[in-house]
């Protein structure tokens, strides 16, 4: 028995799964309500194939045979090898591209996914991206031998600086909240270097989960702010607060009520003024490009979400780009490597290098450079834009957010009353990029929550926008529309919104039970979480 | 659009919302934009300035390696299904994504022998320093004890992390000299005392020496020579591995390791001048609530079908806040996508197989490359896919003279670490994309290169 | 009025796909049969986008402006654009991404499509025709500069000759039909250039309808021959058709009987006794690849179908390719350009060439030198499995055939009986990579037809075999599992076979209003050729 | 399975169906199969042998152009979804490629002026030879009209096609000095008579000078001064046209023509050496019924929704057999869905504006070539995006000369042809991916190319 057999994780719950002989029992005639993706049951590749069937042949061993306890003795072996599938190249291609299928993603429809900026992702990027000469690059290959991809960085660089108004950039973080990270530490470092200890990180109520999670693992305390009737920061609070333990305030702006503070530069004086660091959580930059610069408002630290604001595509949870943009003040303390064009390389052939001679870095955060493959696609989505193109990026994107927000509010419901009467805006009038309705009113007049107008959104063949969140707004419902989606999309989704409260005003059971569409319906987490099966029981087969 | 919002113009919007004195009142001063076919064309041109591991005989590694990715994984992970979506937040219509964590970490956990494995982390280095981190939300102290044989970028990166969750970091040496190359046995049982909260070894080394895995677990849970914990006082023990070689090594459960994480690269991700990849991370189950990041798991829908979800997530940042076992949010899903599909294609028998004939042309080029005059092996012991040479010349220099003849020899590991005791050291890693004929142009190319550079003394630059 | 506008062919029949809103009815809650692809409307990339939207970015007018009347003038100007989309990127993936979830195909499941050898297609090989020294030479580059492509045809050109027997190859021809053709018309040079006009070409009744088809496009007639009890050709009936006015007898072996006509030797004796050629129609090669050889048997000319025994992928109906490879006598007359190795190139380091001068040719059939990038594919799955590797996969192709043959022969019925009894083998015992049943004993008994039998397959979710051909069958189903299919799929698709054979004993209704789960449901094919609407109607937006 | 089948030996399924004297007793003499990893190096080194329009500047054309194909449509050609099934024989699952194809054939609809379109043919040189047949099928006639101005590849093939349809072909040549380069009106309307089956012309022409249409297409139609036809009388007029430059140009149908078809490669296709692409196919309703090929046809189900169908299918070759319109069966499904996805990627205004950038960007071109010492226009008509200069010197040497600073200025017309008339001629196409300075770049190197070749006798080679 091995390690594995020894534990629960993996035993089968007696579901399913056990190796049915196809995936398919009878399908429907007439009447039956199981589309075709429900009548699979969902098997994995570790139920598919037979003993001895693969799909990689092995290159034939070449050098000379030597004796197999020379090359590695016995003791040192495994006992057993992986019991990894045992699959051909077809079942594995029929086997994943059946999964994929499983799946909503942005390319099959509206994402309004508020916070993650689910703008199209355009081809050319995968396209760019898979070009031996950055793909195939090793990443340790000698600066002289890699100036297409330092310069690229470099370049990108300074397009971040630029954007954020700030002017030292590292791309090393490897996703937002590592860049959270990487910008604590730094703030830390840079009190440190000061002689000064400071505990305490400002983070409002409004804040991602990142941002107070970041501040412990950086070994620093949260303080939360309070969140004033505009949905701002409470001024009268944070004066409270600031105090000269206070390390650091970590803000979002547009923050993730969709809403810019009208107070940023006095938040960024009363900060400043007790000597703390102003953080920019950049997941909202999609709002601001071109329009607005974090660095003018003040803020020291500016992390970006490359898959967000610069189109670096999901991947069904990463990979993402965390990038950092400072202050002339925390610059010397950024984590190496930082590409630097080098001293007295001429300006029209300029080359290249990484610098490691950063004495007060905080050091590393990674192995290697960053996310180069993901900053080809953003290098490749700036140069697409341009100047322009950027700023009309986040104009667009602002504006159809107020647009279906309006259209919201104006849209009428057969019962009388309009869409706004059940999910009105939390806070304010206009709104950035996105916008957080509450769904209390829908919850306590047509007796459905946020959760199941979510989960009948599905069958309107729309991903729904974040749920319960932000925390502070009861039964939010956060919509980021993005640039990249027509008119008809908005209208179309605002008319499914009606629809469905529509229907939950004749019979609220509609929403409490769907979905009704989807491969599978609505799934047991408590079960999955109590007993967490987190593996696939393998079996061995006989033979 | 504007009627409907009320407004008169876009900027309308903008005005009514950002104070004056913040918005930007020029252009960004960025290049304009460009069309797709010069956009790709400038791509292009940076790209035909790198040098590829397709544009000469490479044999770098040290962490990362130039393995032959299959077709099929760039077919799937272009697909839109997976390519697009985000983070599973509503499983109902994520059944694709959420299977594929959950035989991801089918895999993981076979690999390394351990039950829970997570569905992925950012890469590398990091996912060993998140492994100190649950070590400390384990047991609460902070002493980290490493060996000197982790990779450098995980060393600095972890000495970075630790300065933040609070913890030191004592160093281990390894056993010197060409018998040496393993982690000092006695000395790591030194280290670790009562107030250790993890130790921490590479399997294989940075070196590409083979360690001896059981006994350092071992030496780190037992009674050592000085004031070694025992029982409930031991230590987290954290194994860095290369999942490629641990097709063929003892896993680190049958080991006694408690967390094996590593760099997933080798499994079926592209090189991409160092990332995106992503880090495994698989521990034994009593750490399963405190890890870090996504985790898939199985259940039943109301009809009772067969079904995945992201579970256990308070332990996460969006529900758990500053309590959160880690912060990690967007991790690396399609990258571990890459992995099982690769993993699923080379199978049960092909991962052994490909671990043979590493060990077989490593060997060859390895006792090859140490016949030559003035090149040394730097250790005995056994190794997988890459290890250490010693050259009696500039190491700088040899790899110039070899990329003059479109061969890159290895890495120059005083370059990589800054160690004084790594000058003249250079790293070779064998893939399988290395045949025979290719290390023996290694050999021929390295020998005359340190044959040129003896003639000059060692450290003086060469002329480009 | 355009001249698009006078006619009768884009009449919408007002069926659907007017502009709604957008694609989604109020989807279903429980019980409703519909799934999500039937709920949505049928719309094109036409009825899609706005007035002035776009994907397309046009480059910089980056020389002198210049009259457009001295550029062009007016009289040679369209009067008005074509009326092209209007339609943003994200439009354009997310309609297409849209309706490709319309499409069955191999990836997803089985495709026993008699005939047509439905392997699995390898993704190496996309990989490889996507190479830019591949997909982006043009033909026109000088020889010198092509040598790689060059050496790929000319290596391709000897893999054919070898696995056909027969030394002379063409590449031309574009798909199997095309290769029938050059075919056809060689054996009219041939016995043209001997002073010869025959007039007929023998074809047996079972054979595909392209060759009858090319026999009477090259100026030749048809005759035909009788298939005798055995399912191979009727000797008796050769012998009293074989005369001099016999150009060519074509013929597909093993047939699309799926068998092997064991007369081979003594047809082809009867055949070249008068003068005439023997054509063998290579859509069936994957039975014999590294077995038994065309030009062993006798034949004079073969065509291949690259996309069939070589795995070129389908594309939804092309691209094909279909090469074909000729005995000495008939070399001279082959189409040109041909690939040859130049005359005193080194054996170390040829080079090679396109070689135009053959004085009896046919001349072209086509542009340029074929279908280049199935070349590309087909030797990279040449160069895959070797030559071992192509006798396995004939060799499986038969096994398997022959074990789904033998599963339904044996597979019982709740009812009585086997598959069998209904869906008897038409000719022979065992059958080579593909056999024929015939539906008539299921239709007589069951009261269901082939057709309906196919179309509750789809329910099952797999593609049907080839349906009703051969034409000499009755009711036939011509089943090709290929080689690169697993037992377990074999064994599924035997069970549905049975299941629906079950159902119909019950219910035929079940199968003559199938299918049930697929995006239409069964179309009205009759209304389609009666009044035929082939493009969409366009509607000028206003504004 | 064999015990299923009642077989002791697969060989046995064999031994019992094919004779022995038929069965090849010996093993295939071709290589051993290889690894994935080693043929993808093989097929790589191949490419590296090729130089590529990516490794050089290049100006040629003539049927195939090197215009940019947007990432979407490989992206969306990769899709198993449309990559994998074949003809949709089954039209319940396979909505998706039947859709392509009725959206395929309203954009050439659309782009010819025609109402029917078929859903692709083999590509275009064949495309006019099926034209042929249907003209034939028509009208029973047997004499095929062309003008000199077509490919000469259609030429070739028509010939070829020709001699099997049972019809002879008639060559009417262009008007000839700088002021000509189009068709000879008068000759064409001399050489059409009452026993003309189809009349067939280029355009723009094979040098590309664009013809006048119109002017063609009446005088094929009206009393010429000859024995013209009228009326029933008038043979089928062909036009073989380029589709981009169809973006600006008079369609087909506006004027006259009856039948357009053409190499639909410039539309999103890969050159690929010179296929797989397609050919489209278009023509007035009456010949809908005798057309080639699939055609996708509009209905609803039994349920009333909107769905398609391949549709006439009582014209092909599979119901009609020896009575077939056409003996074509696979055709080109893949590279008519690049078409559309390119076609609708450059939209209604795009395709103008590429057609303007490629007149003007051409027309530049062409003057400042034809200003050159040793350089001349060889007709003054207008062009779209190709064009035909005579040069003072031999072109063989002279491409040879540019070559060597890695430009590639065009197609060498008489290696092409084969005609002594096309001696000296060189034929340049320019798309938007030649900028002026890639277009200055080519004058400043064929200036010098032309200026050294002249110091020698034309025609003399030069050792390369
Ligand atoms: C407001 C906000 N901050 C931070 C993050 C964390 O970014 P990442 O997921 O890239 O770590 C997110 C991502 O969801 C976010 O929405
Ligand atoms: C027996 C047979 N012959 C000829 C052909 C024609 O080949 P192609 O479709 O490549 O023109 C086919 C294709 O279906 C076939 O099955």
């Amino acid at each position: 028995m091995s390690a594995i057999d020894e534990n629960h994780l993996h035993a089968d719950p007696g579901i399913d799964g056990h190796h049915p002989h196809h995936g398919l029992s009878a399908p429907p005639t007439h009447g039956s309500a199981a589309s075709p993706l429900q009548r699979e049951r969902a098997r994995t590749i570790f139920q598919k194939g037979a003993r001895g069937r693969r799909a990689f042949v092995c290159p034939t061993r070449d050098v000379p045979a030597v004796d197999a306890e020379e090359l590695l003795p016995a003791r040192f072996r495994r006992g057993a090898p992986a019991r990894l599938p045992e699959v051909s190249e077809p079942e594995i291609v029929r086997h994943y591209v059946g999964i994929s299928k499983r799946n909503f993603d942005l390319d099959s429809g509206f994402y309004p996914l508020g916070s993650c900026t689910m703008k199209h992702n355009p081809r050319l990027h995968e396209r760019v991206a898979a070009l031996p000469g950055h793909a195939r690059l090793h990443p340790l290959q000698d600066d002289e031998h890699a100036q297409g991809a330092l310069e690229l960085m470099f370049n990108l660089q300074q397009a971040l600086a630029e954007v954020a108004g700030l002017e030292h950039v590292s791309l090393q973080p490897s996703a937002g909240s590592h860049g959270e990270l990487a910008g604590v530490l730094l703030t830390r470092a840079y009190h440190e270097d000061r002689g000064e200890t400071r505990r305490k990180v400002l983070t409002p109520d409004t804040a991602h989960g990142t941002n107070p999670a970041t501040v412990t693992m950086a070994g620093l305390q949260v303080v939360k702010l309070a969140t004033n009737a505009d949905g701002g920061i409470d001024l009268d609070d944070l004066r409270a607060k600031a105090d000269d333990d206070v390390a650091c305030l970590m803000l979002t702006n547009p923050n993730t009520l969709g809403l810019f503070d009208p107070n940023i530069t006095e938040i960024a004086r009363i900060v400043h003024g007790v000597g703390a660091t102003l953080y920019y959580d950049g997941a909202n930059l999609n709002a601001v490009m071109g329009l607005s610069r974090p660095g003018d408002m003040g803020f020291d630290i500016v992390h970006f979400n490359l898959h967000k604001s610069f189109t670096q595509p999901h991947g069904g949870g990463g990979p993402g780009s965390g990038p950092i943009a400072v202050s002339d003040r925390v610059a010397p303390y950024l984590p190496v490597p930082v590409v630097v064009r080098e001293d007295g390389s001429s300006a029209d052939a300029p080359t290249f290098a990484l610098d490691y001679e950063r004495p007060k870095s905080i050091g590393r955060l990674r192995g290697f450079h960053g996310n180069y493959g993901c900053f080809v696609r953003s290098y490749a989505y700036i140069r697409s834009l341009g100047a322009d193109g950027l700023k009309d990026a986040s104009e667009v994107a602002v504006l159809n957010a107020n647009y279906l927000l309006a259209r919201l509010r104006a849209h009428p419901l057969p019962g009388g009353g309009t869409v706004a009467d059940y999910l009105p805006l939390a806070y304010g009038q206009l709104c950035m990029h996105e916008f957080v309705l509450s769904g209390g009113p829908m919850k306590r007049e047509l007796k459905i929550k946020t959760l199941d107008l979510a989960k009948r959104l599905l069958d309107y063949g729309f991903h729904p926008p974040t749920v319960y969140f932000p925390l502070l707004v009861e039964e939010a419902l956060m919509v980021e529309p993005t640039e990249t989606e027509t008119i008809q999309t908005l209208d179309a989704f605002a008319d499914a919104i009606a629809a469905i409260l529509a229907e939950a005003a004749e019979d609220p059971e509609i929403a409490l039970s769907a979905p009704y569409t989807t491969p599978v319906r609505r799934l047991d987490e408590v079960a999955a979480a109590k007993r967490p099966v987190i593996r696939e029981t393998l079996v061995e087969a006989t033979g | 659009m504007l009627d409907a919002i009320g407004v008169g113009s876009v900027q309308e919007i903008f005005d009514r919302q950002i104070p004056e004195d913040v918005r930007l009142g020029r252009g960004l001063r960025l290049p304009a934009g460009q069309t797709e076919q010069d956009v790709f064309a400038h791509l292009s041109q940076l790209a035909a300035r790198n040098t590829s591991v397709e544009d000469e005989l490479s044999f770098l590694g040290a962490g990362m390696y130039d393995h032959y990715v299959p077709a099929i994984v760039d077919m799937l992970t272009e697909r839109s299904e997976f390519l697009t979506p985000y983070t599973p937040y509503q499983p109902e219509i994520s059944q694709g994504g959420l299977q594929v964590m959950f035989e991801y970490q089918t895999a993981i956990s076979e690999l390394t022998g351990l039950p829970a494995s997570n569905a992925s982390t950012y890469e590398g280095p990091s996912a060993v320093g998140a492994a100190a981190y649950m070590a400390k939300l384990h047991n609460g102290r902070s002493r980290i004890v490493v060996s000197a044989g982790l990779h450098p970028h995980t060393l600095q990166t972890l000495r970075t992390l630790a300065h933040g969750y609070g913890m030191e970091v004592a160093e281990v040496p390894l056993v010197s000299g060409s018998a040496g190359g393993v982690t000092d046995l006695d000395a790591w049982a030194r280290a670790i005392d009562g107030e250790t909260s993890a130790a921490i070894f590479a399997q294989p080394n940075f070196y590409g020496v083979v360690e001896d895995a059981a006994a350092l677990s071992a030496a780190a849970k037992s009674p050592g020579d000085g004031d070694g914990p025992v029982g409930a006082a031991a230590p987290v023990v954290i194994a860095q591995a290369d999942p490629i070689a641990l097709g063929i090594l003892a896993s680190p459960g049958e080991c006694g390791v408690d967390v094996a994480v590593g760099e997933g690269q080798p499994l079926g991700n592209r090189l991409d001048f160092g990332g995106p990849s992503f880090g495994f991370f698989a521990a034994r189950e009593q750490y399963l609530r405190r890890m870090p990041g996504r985790i898939a798991g199985e259940t039943v829908d109301v009809d009772g079908r067969r079904g995945f979800v992201l579970t256990l997530q308070t332990r996460e940042q969006h529900i758990r806040r500053e309590k959160a076992t880690s912060n990690i949010c967007t991790a690396q899903a399609l990258n571990a996508l890459a992995g099982v599909v690769y993993l699923s294609w080379l199978g049960r028998e092909g991962i052994v197989e490909l671990g043979e004939l590493l060990l077989a042309r490593t060997h060859y080029a390895r006792e090859r490359l140490a016949a030559l005059d003035g090149v040394h092996k730097l250790h005995e012991q056994p190794v997988v896919r890459e290890f250490a040479l010693r050259l009696d010349a500039d190491v700088a220099e040899v790899r110039r003279r070899c990329a003059a003849s479109g061969v890159n020899p290895g890495v120059d590991v005083h370059a990589l670490s800054g160690r004084e005791a790594d000058r003249g050291v250079l790293l070779v890693a064998i893939t399988e994309r290395r045949s025979r004929e290719d290390i023996d142009r290694l050999v021929d190319t390295l020998a005359a290169a340190v044959a040129a550079s003896d003639q000059q003394p060692a450290g003086e630059a060469v002329a480009a």
